[in-house]
């Protein structure tokens, strides 16, 4: 097949050949999706959050659906981060997969820890740091929302990880100051920012009359809350324009994804959409590609931020 | 895992009967060569809404029924109850409607390589997998008892059909308004007893499930239940659709039940922690 | 007709027959609606934020319809105080309607302004409080999102309105504490708290490739903002159990209406399905009643905050 | 404002013809008794995408022609072009459908109460108003000529019945697939002044509604014009459809198209300030 326009992108120092990517906690451990479309076929693959020890997660029920998107409680199940680069990291480079590993702690030490075990595995395109977990040290206060936390959590894996791998920070949109967040992160050391992880949401049963989720509250993504992430990606590439953004949010179609990348976004996650289509990252990438080729772009690059230009 | 859903497809196909069975819909789908790796036990995943829908996620049916000889060529039965706005809309789909569907999804019913004696057990709409899992049984020799049960007459789905396979069948409703009065458990360990079960396939509600698990605890007898939990992908990406179930060493897993379900070993499934975390009650 | 529940509610020292408000802004001044039914039958209605002086509001596009949501920047166009206590309020009141008064503005000093000419207008059952605005004065910070300006604008009307008139304090969700913000300006003042305002968000028109509305950012309101908004009035009634609350947040059945008194809504205001459904009001009201009944609810207060009882 | 919308009903209507004319369909509506309070520039709001729909506003179109003598009683026609989402979906709808319509809605075309020499202007879809308008002129002895413009022919909607109420038809495409090459504005001030003109109605995309306006500035001719702007509610209650008009004063008010329109002035509206704040322009 010829590619009429270049989509490749890179953020910090690495290189994918599409900027479309699977969303953390969204494909699992890549294996699921693998069936139904080569994993080398889309930017990279961008693992479920992983933590240091294995974890169960949230009871269930763990999603409600909402309209035009879901909640989901799943709480971080996983098998912890030394099965995971045992089994699952291999596998993916197997398939010529672009690896993005995904990393959750709960406490700034943990996700140094984190950096320390992934440092020595080659292979691995970026480490992705999702802050939108609760801090044990802080009265359970989500990293993502107090700019200290988060600094020090990116400033910790930092150091730990060296100068070489790209650390995206992952930010919750649930925060008065996005753009304040987003500049403590990268002066911490952040290559690129992952924009945006669910919004606080809550459904309650009207049968049982209870909070419908086993664990009360749950993250809200799908369509819904694709304007929140057009606009916090739009709000932080105007605040940091240098600085390379993993778009996210309700991206269901090549529009949705061009809507993020002119808003900043380098690249773009694709989560809930997959649930509802197994190939949707494929169809994402094939409409994205048409729909540049008919506004006159011969690269992807050339879309970036492209709301942003003057008149 | 390496062999679950190895042979699923999505697939655009045409909706070539829908009709009121009681309760239900008995929804037929021309689906071509799909056929052919159905098991009895596996589940196909349904976009509904149309195009304009605010519904994103797809939902779960299990296979009532394949067949690769009528007029259409390769048709899928489901049975579908009218539920939430997902259900409905399915169940309002004229014939001539095209859907998107995924499908065979998820483990199906072991089939036992001896001929041995095999109770069925329904609940609900939970009786549509096991026609098409008895006409395999019998075909392999095994005798197919059936129990099916349900809170009402209407929602016992038995098509005629769909008997010829089973040696006998025994209905129960909770009002009494369908053949015996009471559930499905009522009289289960005698007929294990008496008719020499060997293997018990079940699938419905969750609670019936857990109490013919509890019931043949300790009976030398094998359960496979297909469970229903609620799903957000069907194919093993979200981890939405976990349950609590017992490893080799003593420990709990929460496993998938879109992918190592839902066809589950009753005896594995730790129905006291379904719902809970399993750290917090080891 | 008898009413086999009793629906009557109270927000501060105000009664309501019926806990089904409209939403500020979304249903104008309330003449439009009275078209398509008696606006006495309904709780109450919730006037367009009026600020000081007459404004023209935001250019056009306006608005921008999202998967289940729109986008609106309207910019709080009105005619000024003066001409709507002169002309819209007499009106409402002879049609025998409840009336809350919601206000906006741009300082401080404009919400007391407005505060004074509200004190001597006899008949009004509350003022609202619209602090999601601009702060001229502090870079044109939400006053909302400042838990400081928040406070001094709800001081500002109190001591300006004296102790009669409840006022009720419209909090927008788009902070990253948002029960810190309610308790300030409960300390301040507020008899009742308003929740949500729209969240923020922004479209790109992907064929001019620039933000599709006229003020770039709109605030997204709808179904889509449902499951933000029942977390926020879950959260708030969790820490202040004794603040009623005027929930709102994409309201649009009799069912989403109870799922807003279930998590601790005490009335529940209804914007966007009213642009969809001019009747939206009446049959939520009539649907309330019905699945109230269904769970043997004899009285709506009973089911305030009923998601939150001990097992 | 007390007499606008005055009639306006909220119903289910059902969908009794959908016919594709050019590159619009034409829908047809059983709408009963509404159609007395229909006038020509009224408009009506649908709900779109069905009961599952994440379309959470209605779509506004034009009423083109109304009836009451047909076999269906009461009926509505619209002409609606398939743009995005919404309008797809209701050209989508087969016969039989049943929709929720709010109508009649906004202003209507003043009637003169003489007869005089009236010209019509239509761009694209905004024709379909104005045969119902010419069928009235004609029952008060107007003369009406008609100007129909779009880019390619098939985006003419000009109905054969339509042209009996009209004297005389010319039509404009800008690619000179139908009629003549270019656009409505062309001959616009000979035409007037040939065939003496007193009144202009004119009905299509807002640019040329502005350059109609311009055109005939200076002359004594009173121009009326359709608006089409974005809008959430249609009933006056949300102001995102408003337009800059002018006021007796000099003053700018954002008024809203929806209940002030869409019927305007064409010379009252401040095409210049359209999608800027009056404010920094005074
Ligand atoms: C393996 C499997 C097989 C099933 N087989 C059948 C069948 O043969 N016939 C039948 O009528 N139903 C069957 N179900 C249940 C069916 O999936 C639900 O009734 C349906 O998803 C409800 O969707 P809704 O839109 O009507 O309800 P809603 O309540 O609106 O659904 C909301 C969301 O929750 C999910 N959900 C709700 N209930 C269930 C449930 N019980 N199981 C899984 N997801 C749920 C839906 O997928 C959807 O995402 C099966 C479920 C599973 C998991
Ligand atoms: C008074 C009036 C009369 C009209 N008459 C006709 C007619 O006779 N035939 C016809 O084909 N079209 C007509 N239109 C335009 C028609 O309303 C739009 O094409 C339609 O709303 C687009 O909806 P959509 O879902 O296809 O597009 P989308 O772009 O998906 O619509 C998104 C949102 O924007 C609004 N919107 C988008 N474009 C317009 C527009 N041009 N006008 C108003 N709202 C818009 C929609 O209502 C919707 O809320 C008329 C518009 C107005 C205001
Ligand atoms: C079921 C589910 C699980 C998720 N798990 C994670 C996770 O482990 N780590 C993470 O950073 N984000 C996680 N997310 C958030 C997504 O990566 C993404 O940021 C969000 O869903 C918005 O994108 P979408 O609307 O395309 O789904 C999860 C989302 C869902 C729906
Ligand atoms: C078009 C529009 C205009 C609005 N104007 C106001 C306003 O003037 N003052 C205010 O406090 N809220 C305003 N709101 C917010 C609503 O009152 C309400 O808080 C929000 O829309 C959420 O409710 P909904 O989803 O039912 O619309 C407006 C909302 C919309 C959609
Ligand atoms: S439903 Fe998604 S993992 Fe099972
Ligand atoms: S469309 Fe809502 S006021 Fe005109």
């Amino acid at each position: 097949m010829t590619l009429p326009v270049d989509l490749s992108t890179t953020l910090g120092n690495a290189w994918f050949p599409t900027p479309i990517f699977t969303a953390s906690g969204c494909a699992s451990s890549g294996r699921e999706l693998a069936q139904f479309f080569p994993l080398n076929d889309i930017g990279a693959v961008v693992t479920k959050s992983v933590m240091n020890k294995p974890r169960h997660g949230r009871p269930t029920p763990r999603m409600a659906e909402t309209p035009s998107g879901m909640l989901n409680s799943i709480g971080l199940q996983g098998p912890g981060i030394d099965a995971f680069l045992a089994k699952d990291v291999p596998w993916l480079l197997e398939q010529k997969a672009r690896v993005i590993v995904s990393i959750a702690g709960e406490t700034v030490e943990e996700y140094s820890t984190l950096a320390r075990k992934l440092r020595s595995v080659s292979g691995i395109s970026a480490v992705e740091v999702n802050i939108s977990c609760p801090n044990v040290e802080n009265r359970g206060m989500v990293f993502a929302c107090d700019p200290d936390a988060s600094r020090r959590v990116i400033d910790g894996v930092r150091k730990t990880i060296g100068g070489d791998l790209p650390i995206i920070a992952k930010l919750s949109p649930d925060v008065t100051d996005l753009p304040a967040i987003a500049r403590g992160v990268v002066e911490a050391g952040a290559d690129a920012l992952a924009l945006i992880n669910t919004v606080l949401g809550m459904v309650i049963n009207i049968d049982s009359m209870r909070p419908h989720l086993g664990g009360k509250t749950g993250g809200l993504s799908g369509p819904a809350i694709r304007p929140v992430a057009v606009r916090a990606i739009y709000q932080v590439h105007a605040a940091l324009p240098k600085v390379p953004i993993l778009g996210m949010g309700g991206v269901s179609s090549g529009r949705d994804a061009l809507e993020l990348i002119l808003a900043g976004a380098s690249g773009v996650s694709v989560g809930t959409a997959s649930f509802g289509n197994p190939t949707a990252l494929i169809k994402i990438q094939n409409e994205l590609r048409d729909l540049l080729a008919a506004r006159g772009f011969t690269t992807m690059q050339q879309a970036v931020g492209f709301a942003h230009r003057d008149v | 895992m390496a062999t679950i859903n190895r042979s699923a497809q999505q697939q655009i196909v045409t909706v070539v009967g829908n009709k009121r069975v009681g309760a239900y819909h008995q929804i037929l789908l021309h689906v071509g060569e799909i056929v052919k790796n159905c098991r009895p036990g596996n589940f196909v995943a349904i976009s509904v809404g149309g195009e304009s829908s605010k519904m994103v996620l797809r939902r779960a049916f299990a296979i009532s029924r394949v067949s690769d000889s009528s007029q259409y060529g390769g048709t899928m039965e489901l049975i579908v109850a009218p539920h939430g706005s997902g259900s409905k809309w399915l169940c309002a789909q004229p014939e001539g409607t095209e859907i998107d569907i995924v499908a065979p999804l998820g483990t199906a019913f072991g089939i036992p390589t001896e001929s041995v004696n095999a109770l069925l057990i329904g609940g609900g709409y939970g009786s549509a997998p096991l026609f098409g899992l008895a006409d395999v049984l019998k075909s392999r020799g095994c005798k197919v008892d059936m129990l099916l049960g349900a809170s009402i007459g209407s929602k016992i789905y038995a098509p005629l059909e769909g008997k010829r396979s089973v040696n006998s069948l025994k209905i129960y409703t909770e009002d009494g308004s369908m053949g015996e009065t009471g559930r499905v458990t009522e009289s289960l360990l005698e007929i294990i007893e008496n008719r020499e079960i060997d293997i018990i396939y079940s699938c419905g509600p969750m609670g019936m499930l857990a109490a013919i698990t509890e019931l043949v605890s300790d009976l030398d007898v094998i359960h496979q239940c297909a469970v229903e939990e609620s799903m957000a992908c069907g194919i093993g990406i979200c981890m939405t659709c976990v349950l609590p179930v017992s490893n080799e060493d003593g420990s709990t897993s929460m496993l998938r039940s879109c992918i190592d379900g839902p066809v589950m070993e009753g005896e594995k499934v730790r129905w006291d922690l379904v719902g809970k975390i399993p750290e917090a009650h080891q």
